[in-house]
């Protein structure tokens, strides 16, 4: 009987030759990674609790300074300073101000074949170049900071096959949302979601990490694609090399497959306040928006950039709607300039902001009020997510947020995108 | 006997053919701006003093900027309480995050040489760069112009400060002001006119000159002026010819005249926590600093962008420390990214904001805690201004500031010019 | 051992997210303390003021999906929660829970049975919850043997500092 | 204005700032009753609970300088503050005072023959203020100012106007 690629990285991670769904082992990690949203509380228990003194690796703990950037209170700035002084003192590599940690971490870090673990929920992303990445809590993220050791339980795998080609105006964004509306906000639960399939095989990173980023909007422990010479490509124009190329074997074992053809996928939209609450932008209605955001690390890299930035061109937002742009990471943002695309935004009015987590995580810039929407990039539209309690938040690709902030309004971008 | 230009504004303003210092008198407003986080104040008084009709719509503007982009959850409604007051009362003019209130008002031409302008900020004293009669109220007081289109003033009298000389390498207008500043002291000009002019001041670009006048009010005064001439009027869109009277006369009376030899000024910082504790850099080489901030009203423009980008191109700013640069309106940010000067900020590890206040005004945008040192271009370094009281902010031109951010501590930005 | 625990319930819908436990403008306030306030802040402001020190918390489907923020579990201890029953626990809220401590306990069929305040008994060393308002009585899924143990220790911390 | 009466003295120095008075932060709070407990946070945040109705602050030169905020008189004058008596002020701050009611009185030797906690009596009709054996002319306030001030600011003389 054979393996999927999730199981054999947890083999190889463990030690072991095989390993099988619900076995729980102790593996160790290649990276671990925190940012600014959990490590106040990481770093009290390292030193009070655990009284360590070393960090396992000091080339493989990885601190990131992007959920409020820049602070907006002395307290948050408290929090910055502490991860600071914490990363200086263990020499471990540090960020702050330099984009989402997750887009950070697939530039500068991550291979194929690697297991890493952050404090983040949105660590399964890295499943769009091969790696096994599962986000964890700080009291988990302190002990394998620590130890470099985790123990897991092997999940069940979920395969999903994708075929055909994109319509215009319709992203991978979309199919991650149609997906996620199908099986539920649950419908992962604990398990690997394994996409593949020609479609997939074409993808471009950038698409394939959409993917993986929101797997865990359905309960998965980690999101896979099969690394190939796309990923090959990518890791090595970026000097690094892979560990490990696995492939699920023909007869490994999958609790379940789903089959999904793009020629049928059109836009899609997630309504308040569940992830899983997902319907085509043709069946939206009217529905008036305050503000859009482009972003997060989910949405927020030069592809989707891109594709805001067609449908803005030349044009301009409505003067009630405030259209926030945070490209995911500076190299992201040093792109985009040089393809003219910043200059696009700042003149149809939209502000574009340093590269953070801005407004998905909704405690630093583009907060909203009571009873105001907000249509999203971001990974999740969970009641008071972006500000008030009483506020909405739909989901939706950058290509349909576009659309929305020209018109006030949700706005299928079809027909707006060439 | 002559008029100084702050008491020729006025006798233009009011039709009268002689006034002195110390005189009361109502003036036409030509021009108000309200911001964002004072709107809703202004809108409460005006109802509550019974007005129902704005004087004149056309002559209103407000800017969003203090709280954009929103940080915190409550900050929303200054803009839904402006944005109903505005369509309600058909005031068109209303920028919701095109830049700071006081580079929008010069830029787009809502304030021109000669006329009469208020705003609910300090900082309003920045257009007497172009030649206006612009100074800063509370939202009382705004209320009542909403009402009724005048408002009382006191002609003030004026300290004239004759500036000649070519700045010497590494000194900008930033430089010019705050060595004033620390000269006359924090109520220096309390309640004054304060007039910048001499062959310095008539070399320095629009942008420049708005640096002067814009800290006028942390001497205290009433407004900072210095004559138009063809720069002003070119970016002001106006004729000229029409404008010629507005300069101060040969004899005019002022109350005291301060003779500047500007080759002799060199880089100055202002230290903790007041504008006129004022130390040559020189002096303060080697502060460590954790955070830069270029921006504000101030020295947020295309030139502050610019002289940064020189001192940063290639470079990288040091570890564990910030700089946060914040455009002082839109098109700035525009330009700037179309000229490459925010790719080089941004290369160099800057941290590039919207346009808007940010730091300054300290509700967001690098706020920092306990025993942190900001060194910045903005116009106060107020105890707790930029959050803990526990914090350090020193003042400086664009090109300290960047120079400071390159080592984490200050420098001598002489060395990269 | 764990202590058999008695408390009233508080009772949760389905999805119940990491955002509506503790939202995110509260995360990085310095600890616990200063954040327990806010628990559950988004679906009952008046949760934290009333609830009392071994209630426990009973959830749908989903219960705690979203974020990795441990400080879900730990506002929840914080104010004194003697466990989490739920049908089914979003994985990170499930891991976060036990390596602090704070027990969480799959059942199915108990939720229907129970209406708010209901004093409800839960031995998690046996596998049995009692609802002893209404006087029924469910069993709960075993948790695996690793998991128990680290319960046990009282959390990962002291589980490791065990080792 | 009825011009006599007494208060406590609570010391502040030069230059204070109307970030000091109020920080930027407390600004957007929904009302001046939610702000005054914020009243000089940054230098004494302890003064907001000890200030009582009536009370005097005595500063030095250029008290109010920075902002055109108008929340930083209208929280002294919710604060019930008897008086303010410093040595100069600035220009805004100046007129936002009156505009809300709060009198403010100027003298340049008091601020250093007093210390806090002293009593000091007001005698508005003869411009002067009393502190034990001492007496300290004050700057005479013009009749329409302290018009204003007893009618509770600008507010009430627009409404009177408007007829309301």
């Amino acid at each position: 009987m054979g393996m999927t690629i999730g199981e054999k990285i947890l083999a190889m991670a463990s030690g072991k030759e095989v390993v099988r769904p619900g076995e729980i082992i102790t593996a160790k990690v290649d990276l671990c990674m925190s940012n600014d949203g959990t490590t106040h509380l990481n770093i009290d228990i390292f030193e009070n609790q655990l009284h360590a003194e070393k960090v396992f690796d000091p080339e493989k703990v990885i601190f990131i300074v992007d959920h409020n950037v820049p602070s907006e209170s002395a307290k948050t700035a408290q929090v910055h300073k502490k991860m600071r002084i914490f990363a200086q003192k263990h020499n471990i590599p540090f960020y702050e101000g330099t984009g989402v940690c997750h887009q950070i971490m697939i530039e500068d870090f991550i291979v194929p074949g690697q297991l890493v673990i952050a404090a983040d929920s949105h660590t399964c992303s890295y499943g769009g170049l091969g790696a096994f990445g599962t986000g964890v809590g700080c009291t988990d993220f302190t002990s394998v900071m620590n130890t470099g050791e985790i123990w897991l339980m092997v999940p069940e795998s979920l395969k999903f096959v994708i075929e055909g080609n994109f319509k215009p105006g319709v992203y991978a964004r979309d199919l991650i949302l149609k997906i996620i509306g199908d099986i539920g906000a649950n419908g992962a639960n604990y398990k690997i979601m394994e996409f593949g399939g020609s479609a997939v095989k074409n993808f471009t990173i950038d698409d394939r990490v959409v993917l993986c980023n929101m797997a865990v909007e359905a309960g998965a422990k980690s999101g896979l694609v099969e690394p190939d010479e796309i990923a090959i490509e990518y890791v090595e124009s970026r000097g690094r090399k892979a560990k490990h190329l696995y492939k699920s074997d023909e007869d490994a074992v999958y609790e379940n497959t789903y089959h999904y053809n793009l020629d049928e996928l059109e836009p899609m939209i997630a309504i308040p306040h569940c992830v899983d609450d997902v319907v085509p932008v043709t069946q939206i209605g009217e529905v008036k928006i305050d503000q859009g955001f482009i972003g997060s690390c989910n949405n927020g890299r030069i592809e989707e950039l891109r594709a805001a930035a067609q449908i803005l061109q030349g044009k301009k937002i409505n003067p009630y709607v405030k259209l926030l742009i945070s490209p995911a990471s500076k190299a992201v943002y040093l792109q985009a300039l040089a393809e003219g695309l910043i200059d696009i935004f700042v003149e149809c009015g939209a502000m574009v902001l340093n590269p953070n987590c801005s407004v998905c995580w909704g405690s630093c810039q583009g907060v909203i009020g009571e009873g105001e929407t907000l249509i999203s990039t971001g990974t999740r539209n969970f009641k008071g997510r972006a500000g008030h309690p009483n506020s909405s938040i739909y989901l939706a690709s950058a290509a349909t947020v576009a659309a929305s902030a020209l018109t006030g309004k949700i706005t299928d971008p079809r027909g707006q995108v060439l | 006997m002559g008029y100084t230009l702050t008491e020729k504004i006025i006798m233009r303003n009011t039709g009268r053919d002689s006034i002195t210092p110390g005189e009361l008198l109502n003036v036409n407003v030509d021009k108000v701006m309200v911001h964002d986080i004072f709107a809703p104040f202004v809108i409460e008084k005006f109802r509550e003093m019974g007005f129902e009709k704005v004087w004149n719509p056309d002559r209103i503007v407000f800017v969003y900027d203090h709280l954009v982009p929103t940080s915190f959850i409550e900050d929303f409604r200054h803009h839904k309480i402006a944005d109903a007051f505005a369509a309600e009362q058909n005031i068109k003019a209303v920028h919701r995050a095109d830049g700071v209130c006081h580079q929008l008002m010069p830029e787009l031409r809502y304030v021109v040489p000669g006329q009469v302008v208020f705003g609910t900020d300090s900082h309003t004293t920045t257009y007497g760069a172009i030649g206006a009669f612009s100074t800063g109220i509370g939202y009382t007081e705004m209320a009542a112009i909403f009402g009724t289109g005048e408002l009382w003033i006191k002609v003030p009298p004026t300290l004239k400060f004759n500036i000649k000389g070519d700045l010497p390498k590494g000194v900008f207008a930033k430089d010019i002001i705050l060595r004033i500043l620390g000269d006359i002291g924090a109520d220096g000009a309390t309640y004054k006119a304060m007039e910048f002019a001499g062959s310095t001041v008539e070399g320095l670009s629009i942008s420049s000159r708005m640096t002067l006048s814009n800290m006028a009010v942390e001497a205290g005064a009433k407004v900072g002026v210095i004559a138009p001439d063809e720069k002003t009027f070119a970016f002001s869109g106006v004729e000229g010819s029409r404008l010629q009277d507005l300069r101060s006369d040969s004899d005019a009376t002022y109350e005291k005249v301060f003779e500047y030899d500007a080759t002799t000024f060199k880089p100055v910082v202002a230290c903790p926590s007041n504008v006129d504790n004022i130390s040559d850099v020189e002096e303060m080489v080697g502060t460590r600093i954790d955070q830069g901030f270029i921006g504000s009203c101030t020295n947020g423009r295309l030139e502050d962008l610019e002289i940064a980008a020189r001192i940063l191109k290639g470079r990288k700013i040091a570890p564990f420390t910030k700089l946060i640069v914040t455009p002082a309106s839109r098109s700035i940010y525009a330009e700037a990214a179309k000229a490459g000067i925010i790719g080089i900020l941004v290369e160099a590890g800057a941290i590039m904001n919207p346009p808007a206040c940010g730091l300054c005004c300290g509700r967001s945008g690098g706020i920092v805690s306990d025993g942190e040192r900001v060194i910045a271009t903005n116009n106060r370094n107020f105890l707790g201004r930029m959050g803990s009281p526990k914090s350090e902010i020193f003042l400086a031109s664009p090109a300290t500031v960047a120079a400071a951010a390159l080592e984490g501590k200050i420098v001598d930005p002489r060395k990269y010019l | 051992m764990i202590k058999v625990m008695t408390g009233k319930a508080w009772k949760f819908g389905n999805d119940v997210d990491t955002d509506q436990i503790i939202p995110s403008q509260y995360l990085l306030l310095p600890n616990v303390e200063e954040m327990k306030q806010y628990t559950f802040e988004p679906l009952d402001k008046d949760f934290a003021s009333t609830v009392c020190p071994g209630d426990i918390i009973v959830g749908g489907e989903n219960f705690g999906s979203g974020s990795s923020r441990e400080q879900a579990p730990l506002v929840l201890k914080a104010l004194g929660i003697s466990g989490v029953v739920a049908k089914s626990f979003a994985r990170i809220f499930f891991r976060n829970a036990i390596n602090i401590g704070l027990p969480v306990v799959i059942c199915k069929e108990v939720y229907d049975s129970v209406e708010q305040q209901d004093t409800l008994e839960i031995d998690v060393q046996k596998g049995t919850i009692k609802n002893i308002t209404k006087d029924k009585n469910f069993a709960s899924t075993k948790l695996p043997a690793h998991v128990m143990d680290i319960l046990e220790a009282g959390g990962l911390i002291d589980f490791l500092n065990q080792k | 204005m009825n011009g006599n009466f007494t208060g406590r003295v609570w010391k502040l120095g030069d230059d204070i700032d109307t970030d000091i008075i109020i920080p930027t932060q407390f600004l957007a709070l929904k009302s001046v009753e939610d702000m005054k407990r914020y009243v000089f946070y940054p230098l004494r945040p302890e003064l907001a609970e000890l200030i009582q109705p009536g009370d005097i602050i005595v500063a030095g030169k250029n008290f109010g300088c920075g902002s055109s905020r108008e929340q930083a008189p209208e929280i002294l004058a919710a604060l019930r503050v008897g008086c303010i008596i410093a040595k100069s002020y600035a220009r805004i701050f100046y007129r936002n005072a009156f505009n809300n009611g709060l009198l403010l009185l100027e003298n340049n030797e008091l601020y250093d023959s007093c210390s806090e906690g002293d009593q000091v009596s007001v005698d508005l009709k003869n411009s002067q203020v009393v502190l034990g054996e001492k007496t300290f002319q004050v700057a005479s306030i013009p009749e329409d100012l302290l018009q204003m001030v007893e009618a509770g600011g600008l507010v009430p003389f627009m409404r009177k106007r408007n007829g309301k």
